[in-house]
């Protein structure tokens, strides 16, 4: 029995990898495994078929409680050509099973990939690895021979043939997956045939070819029981999002303009689009921020999401959402930066921008995902401190979550907390005017919007007089605006729960501070080390601003704090400016999650040192 | 009719003594009062500059948003809240300079809202710059040496952009301007009015040609539909179409009306014709009106036969596996 | 005339097998060979797209800029360096979704630069949302539903905006497509050029009509100066002008090429006409052509007669006074 | 003998106050007393003549070597009118003289400036306070009888009147002052009489009234011998641009869009504009900054310059300029935040913003002037770095410097550092494509133009591969380039001079810092902190990115550090969490400059502090 296995599978774009990686996470989360999963899209447009670039890979872990991120090395590597081979081979374990489409070998592949005339990859693979190589194209161009098809539409099934197989190897049912591909493909009768025929050759061939060997057990979660369903990064803030509005008893509005990573958040959206839940795709992000806002004066739970370039174009408008204090959720799903950067890769380098990329004094509150379920919670939170606070609220997501999948016990709707915005009703007494800066206790100003008879007023980005929201220059206004808006955004800490480490520790030698998609690598890691007795613990940030009142306790109790990031170092420069601790940073910027191996070997230099010093 | 006081904020009024931003308000107050608008469900939003300001002097919902996104914010608005009626109001540097992609798209799209451009020619609030309505050579602080470069044309570029309303008013002619803003408002799509308006203090007189009393008769030709173009000191000049060209007559010189262009706001080339005219001669009314459906009722429409989705639903998704204990 | 593959640089293309975009590269670099462009004194620049990918495939100086902006770079260039030749690339949602102000603005200053527009009616890098150019009702991954409003014609935009060359051709006619480059470069500013561009991985077929073999004679009419408005099967057709109308006729019934609509490049306001068949017959060429001066040339006249002052005269200025021991 | 002075002209914006303030503040200069001055315009719009609103202050102070401010609350007030009066009489100090034009205190006037019936706040005035009322209107009209001018344009002379009255209290020779008249008014000769004739009438009015008792002399500087102008901060950014230009040997190309507190750069260079010195009025804030570094691109010392709102709008521009690694000068002028906030009023609110405001990891060097002379020192070494490392660099100016003016000491242009960009001459050795992103010994690429030829290269947003800068998604690469670009901003550190305290102490109890505008208030209170001789010291700091390297021993040598900022709290934060020390903030958020008063109470508590614990 494994305790967890890893998977990856490689091929050109339009082999359809992420399609069976997809569907293989799927069954194996339904199987009672917990499942993590990461997809490594090649840059934005298709490269020529065969060729590196053209790569697509998708890879994920399956396995017992302790899978938290779609893992290092791959335990089975799946490669329909060449180029898939040569971009992934390294990452293959050296004792990896290597399953190769043999059709993709062949010399033209073997051009295209750029090997060199008379290379044999796969001859040199066999020498250290176990290697199963088969000629897929062949196998399935016979298996549908009866079909009819043309040749390229059969080739197009090699995928579920490589899904047949793996899912005899880890000794799935067939007919779940056959379940699976009919209601996907449901649209086109032979087409729907043609992709279970391969599916069932694929299952028969490791049947026949006695693949026993390599037959494995692996471990299941035991996971609570009831209802669940998956959810993929992006698809988690879209359902937040509408579910929320629906909480709320508002109105959805999103605004978005399209960008890799975050595109599928206005298309999940668009696809649910109906009176309660408008979607725009505005002219460009200032558009999307502005109309939002616009929405947000008109009474909707507005919302808008980008990436990198995007997010900054909006910074003006955002700095007029904290001024205006309309509510309005902003998703930065952050990619490689600076400017144009690595959009297709993960980072998390845009937190400080978060913070600060407003001009002014224009504080917000800032949360961030860890994971494509906790994304639904995350997002849900931060439309609810944004309409209850009446303040924008920033969500840092990133390339990595917006991609990955995960299962989701789907919670009731009694369970999730309520959200009540500061509505107006009635109209102010004696006919005197209404007064949208009047704030209440946590310092929140009314929300009252046209339609409403008796609540007419007028706001803009000048500054406000108090309470009545006037123009007004006078300088201890002006402070007292400050303040208040501040205050109101530091209040936002009534809506969070207590900060919790992963194992509970509130002191030992080393803290492992993480924030956002790297939750499951820091975890991972921290288990191991914690296994070997060292004395190490993890805390995963949500809330970034304004920092948890109980933050500062945890950090000092322990004898050193490492702060984990995909960045330069930047969740690290607030801790240390807030707390005055002396906070080491531990980053990586290369557009890829961390690893298991690199930061295990990061971490235990720290326990040493602290061992030692 | 309501009382035009009724629809003046609390707020005092502050543009420079003489400008003639003072009429425009002073006739928006009066078709809102006109047009007996229920101030709750009026909503007036502008971008930044003198012009701007007006929303504040106006006892109705109002937002006095940031530079050039006026549109961009009224769009997001009128989606949410096709139930309201909303105004624009802008400069020529808010609407065309940095908010001209906004304005662009809004009018494609036929948003409905009336967009009253106050068109000075100048930057007014930031004490005189250039904008791109002003002529070329025009001398300002930041073109001491005269502005380079085409002006638009903000009907051209609006007609250019697909917009279904365009006409133009001006500070001078209360009358007149009332009456294009009532136009304006019972538009079904997106109304574009260009107001000439005079900035005493910037760029001081730059329309008198077309505005004062003493030249207003010989620059200035009001449309009406269905009737022929004339001008002039009791409408002794006409203009005809000499195919494409438009060319300059005066009846005395034994032209009929019926030899003369006969304005038709329906007509999207003869729009472009008097679009162009930006010369000492220019059309003040409704050059083009087309009736097309709003952003707002087609996305009305397409939301309106799609169920909203119960929480439950939503949460559910389409595909859920159990896990017994 | 030189190599076109002398125009080429190291760097593999990655577009799609089949994608439009490889045939105006293409086109391209034949025309810089043609024109024997020296390589140093050219510029390419882009914005983000698909089609914003081709400078880096063509050898001379070339910059991949940010999302719609390429055209504001271009602006301080060739002001900075009226010397250099510099070609703008972009895209549908490049030039006309984000970058649409930017475009007008250029458009309006007259800028020298030819503006290669692929227009796929689709964004492709971001893989497949509505641009502004897509037909309404078009469904995509934001508009699963269809998409809302009316599209842009990019000649009228570009037109209202005071573009002074206007010209539209497609990638599946290379020979046209050349020559619609090379008169975009000699023009004397700003040198819009809408290139129908098939992106077949998202939305392909979209101009199939006017650019398959099989139906272009009967959907495009390809436009010269001076010769009438010819399409159809060995030009068996032609378009009239009835009043302010075209109208398509077949030669077949009597009409002779006098009857037919002249071709005037230099008649803007059957420019305008030309840029509004945005229906199922569409015209190819120069819809538009009027000299006026470029931006840079205007602004170099500015300087030109102005003597540039030495650091020891900025540094004094107007006014000193000495302050003795 | 007074050692300093501080006068408060007010009026109406019609009144022509900000003239004879400058006047009086040249002539004052060129005396030989040091001089600072504010200016206190109205908010933008002009407000109906005669209110509240429309009122225009100048204010200045004049005196020995320690005037470092524009002055507290005045010696002498100026009142044109009724409403001028309102604004301003709790500035004057209590036993300070008053100078009312009593034709602005009629009915109407005191009406207009929301006075009830009846009010005579000139009576009140006189219960407590040496007042001087004249009827100016009257008087000029007197004096111009002769003058072939309408009575408005006569009228428009009252300011010339006060003038010669201040002129003669403080014992300047009326030539100077008439011949400063000529040159200003040079233009028509009838309204140049006229305002001679007036300042006249008034310069003979205060000798005729016996105004002897407040006739008063005042301490002059001793200021090293040279040649002297006035510059005013907007003027000395845009002065510094061509010099620097001229030094760099490029041609200087300047982009920008209107803008309150910023605009006056760019219609300053117009005013200069030939073919070494392009300005471009763009579209808007991103327009000109992408065309400011197309120009760039093209071989100039490209520059732009705003304010929040449009500084905001550059945001995603100078991540593209970050990663082009091209230069340009950006300077950010800073006002009341957030959104559009108080346009004309000074803050220092944008600093974590010119540090953070871009997605990425995106630095660039930030550099703060400190007044209108150091504001050329600092923008002329910003545009030096930016050509000799290759980077944009951010330079904060505020709106006080903007408007304030102050005497130079013109420097010859040997004096002035020189300046060489890494030109590329020559191609590259046997026909090798040219590489752009080679760095030199500091982490510097070359500058190679276009008309280069073999020089031939594209750039562009997307990660480039070093040396080659082809686009590169490898993910070692990339963290390798955002090591680099890193790397080389924090070299900026090798074109700083050394970091110095006020007076030079480097240990005591108390050390202030300060950055920006602030520096005159701060320096005035420390200095006479320290004539009580409390032992308190004041740095301030002109490079915020990087910090200098001698900095945080000067920061260790006290026993408590303040950070002084007109914001929420900003430099601050990047102190405690650069040094780790617990540097305490003190901050003030008005829209208005620090008060000596109240800085000195707020310092004398944390000297308290210190002794006590
Ligand atoms: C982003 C941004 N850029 C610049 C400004 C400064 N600004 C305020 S109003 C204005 C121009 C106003 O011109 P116009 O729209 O013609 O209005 P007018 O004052 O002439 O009525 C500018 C540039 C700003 N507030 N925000
Ligand atoms: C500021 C910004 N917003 C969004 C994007 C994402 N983006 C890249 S290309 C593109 C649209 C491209 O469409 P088009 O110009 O038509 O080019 P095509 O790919 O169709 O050739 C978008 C939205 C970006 N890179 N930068
Ligand atoms: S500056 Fe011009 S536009 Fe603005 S209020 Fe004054 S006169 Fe009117
Ligand atoms: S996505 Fe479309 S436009 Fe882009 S390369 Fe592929 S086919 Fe061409
Ligand atoms: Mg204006
Ligand atoms: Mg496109």
């Amino acid at each position: 029995m494994q305790s967890e296995v890893t998977v990856l599978f490689a091929g050109d774009s339009g082999d359809g990898i992420q399609l069976i990686g997809n569907a293989f996470a799927q069954k194996s989360a339904e199987a009672g495994h917990s499942v993590s999963t990461f997809s490594d899209f090649p840059a934005e447009i298709r490269a020529p078929q065969g060729t590196v670039p053209g790569v697509s890979g998708f890879k994920l872990q399956f396995g017992g409680e302790s899978v938290y991120t779609a893992g290092d090395k791959a335990d089975v590597l799946v490669v329909m050509n060449a180029a898939a081979y040569k971009k992934y081979a390294g990452h293959l374990k050296p004792d990896g099973i290597l399953i190769a489409n043999e059709s993709g070998f062949d010399g033209r592949n073997l051009a295209l990939a750029g090997y060199d005339n008379g290379a044999e990859p796969l001859a040199e693979a066999r020498a250290s690895q176990r290697v199963i190589s088969v000629d897929i194209k062949k196998n399935v161009q016979a298996a549908l021979l009866e079909l009819p098809l043309g040749t390229a539409e059969k080739n197009r099934t090699k995928n579920m043939y490589v899904l047949g197989l793996l899912a005899w190897m880890y000794q799935r049912p067939a007919q779940d997956f056959e379940k699976y591909i009919q209601e996907k493909l449901a649209k086109s009768k032979n087409v729907l045939e043609a992709n279970q025929m391969a599916f069932r050759a694929g299952y028969g061939l490791a049947e026949t070819m006695e693949l026993a060997a390599f037959k494995t057990e692996v471990s299941r979660a035991t996971p609570a029981p009831g209802v669940y369903r998956t959810l993929v990064g992006n698809q988690a803030v879209a359902l937040a999002l509408m579910v929320a509005a629906k909480k709320a008893n508002r109105p959805l509005f999103f605004a978005g303009y399209p960008i890799t990573p975050a595109s599928d958040i206005l298309h999940e959206l668009a696809r649910h689009r109906n009176s309660d839940c408008l979607t725009f795709q505005a002219e460009d992000e200032i558009a999307a921020a502005v109309a939002a806002l616009g929405a947000a004066f008109g009474g909707s739970l507005a919302a808008t999401a980008s990436s990198g370039p995007g997010i900054s174009l909006k910074s003006e408008a955002l700095g007029f959402a904290v001024t205006l204090e309309l509510p309005l959720v902003v998703i930065n799903v952050q990619r490689g930066g600076p400017s144009t950067g690595l959009p297709t890769k993960t980072e998390q380098s845009d937190l400080m921008q978060a913070l600060y990329g407003r001009h002014g004094e224009a504080q917000m509150p800032v949360l961030a995902a860890r994971s494509a379920t906790d994304a639904f919670e995350t997002v849900f939170l931060a439309a609810k401190i944004a309409l209850e606070a009446m303040t924008p609220v920033m969500v840092l997501s990133d390339g990595y979550i917006s991609n990955s999948a995960e299962a989701w016990l789907i919670p009731s709707e009694d369970e999730l907390p309520s959200i009540a915005p500061p509505m107006v009703d009635g109209t102010p007494a004696d006919g005197n005017p209404f007064e949208p800066f009047v704030r209440d206790a946590f310092g929140v100003r009314p929300w009252a919007c046209p339609g409403q008879e008796g609540l007419e007023h007028r706001i803009g980005g000048l500054e406000k007089e108090k309470n009545t929201g006037n123009i007004s220059y006078d300088p201890a206004n002006h402070e007292e605006m400050v303040m208040a808006r501040a205050a109101k955004v530091q209040a936002a800490t009534r809506f969070y729960s207590p900060t919790q480490t992963d194992s509970g520790n509130n002191s030992g030698d080393l803290l492992v501070v993480g924030w956002g998609g790297t939750y499951g690598s820091i975890k991972a890691v921290v288990e191991k080390l914690q296994g070997k007795h060292y004395s190490i613990e993890h805390v995963h940030l949500r809330h970034i601003h304004p920092l948890p009142e109980d933050f500062g306790n945890i950090l000092r109790g322990f004898k050193r704090v490492v702060v984990a990031e995909l960045n330069h170092g930047q969740l690290v420069n607030l801790i240390r400016s807030t707390y005055l601790i002396d906070a080491h940073r531990l980053t990586k910027i290369q557009g890829q999650p961390f690893e298991e191996a690199e930061l295990k070997s990061a971490l235990k230099t720290h326990l040493q040192a602290i061992q030692h010093g | 009719m309501a009382n035009p006081r009724d629809y003046a904020s609390d707020q005092e009024v502050r543009w420079c003594p003489g400008c003639g931003d003072y009429s425009v308000l002073k006739q928006f107050h009066t078709v809102l009062a006109h047009l007996e608008l229920p101030r709750h469900k009026t909503v007036v939003v502008s971008g930044i500059g003198c012009s701007s300001r007006l929303p504040y002097y106006v006892n109705t919902f109002g937002v006095h948003s940031i530079h050039g996104r006026a549109t961009a914010f009224v769009t997001g608005l009128v989606l949410a809240r096709p139930d309201l009626d909303v105004w624009i109001v802008t400069g020529d540097g808010d609407a065309l300079s940095i908010g001209g992609n906004h304005l662009i798209h809004l009018l494609r799209r036929n948003v409905k809202a009336p967009i009253l451009l106050f068109n000075n020619e100048i930057y007014g609030l930031t004490k005189g710059q250039v904008s791109p309505t002003s002529p070329e050579g025009q001398v300002s602080k930041s073109s001491p040496d005269g502005a380079l470069g085409s002006p638009f044309m903000p009907p051209a570029l609006a007609l250019g952009a697909g917009a279904s309303f365009v006409a133009r008013a001006m500070d001078r002619d209360p009358e007149h301007l009332r009456l294009m803003m009532i136009r304006a408002h019972e538009h079904s799509g997106s109304a574009f009015l260009e107001i000439y308006q005079n900035c005493n203090v910037f760029n001081d007189g730059a329309f008198h040609l077309f505005t004062e009393k003493e030249s207003r008769a010989h620059h200035s030709v009001y449309l009406t539909h269905g009737q022929p173009l004339l001008f002039g000191i009791e409408n002794s000049m006409g203009i005809r179409l000499d195919g494409f060209t438009p060319r300059t007559v005066n009846l005395s010189d034994g032209y009929s009306h019926d030899d003369l262009w006969i304005h038709d706001e329906k007509d999207p080339i003869k729009a472009h014709l008097l679009a162009r005219m930006h010369q000492e001669i220019r059309p003040f009314g409704v050059l083009y009106a087309e009736n097309r459906p709003s952003f707002q009722s087609l996305a009305q429409n397409l939301s309106s036969d799609k169920k909203a989705e119960s929480i439950e639903q939503l949460l559910q998704g389409s595909r859920t596996w159990i896990q017994s204990e």
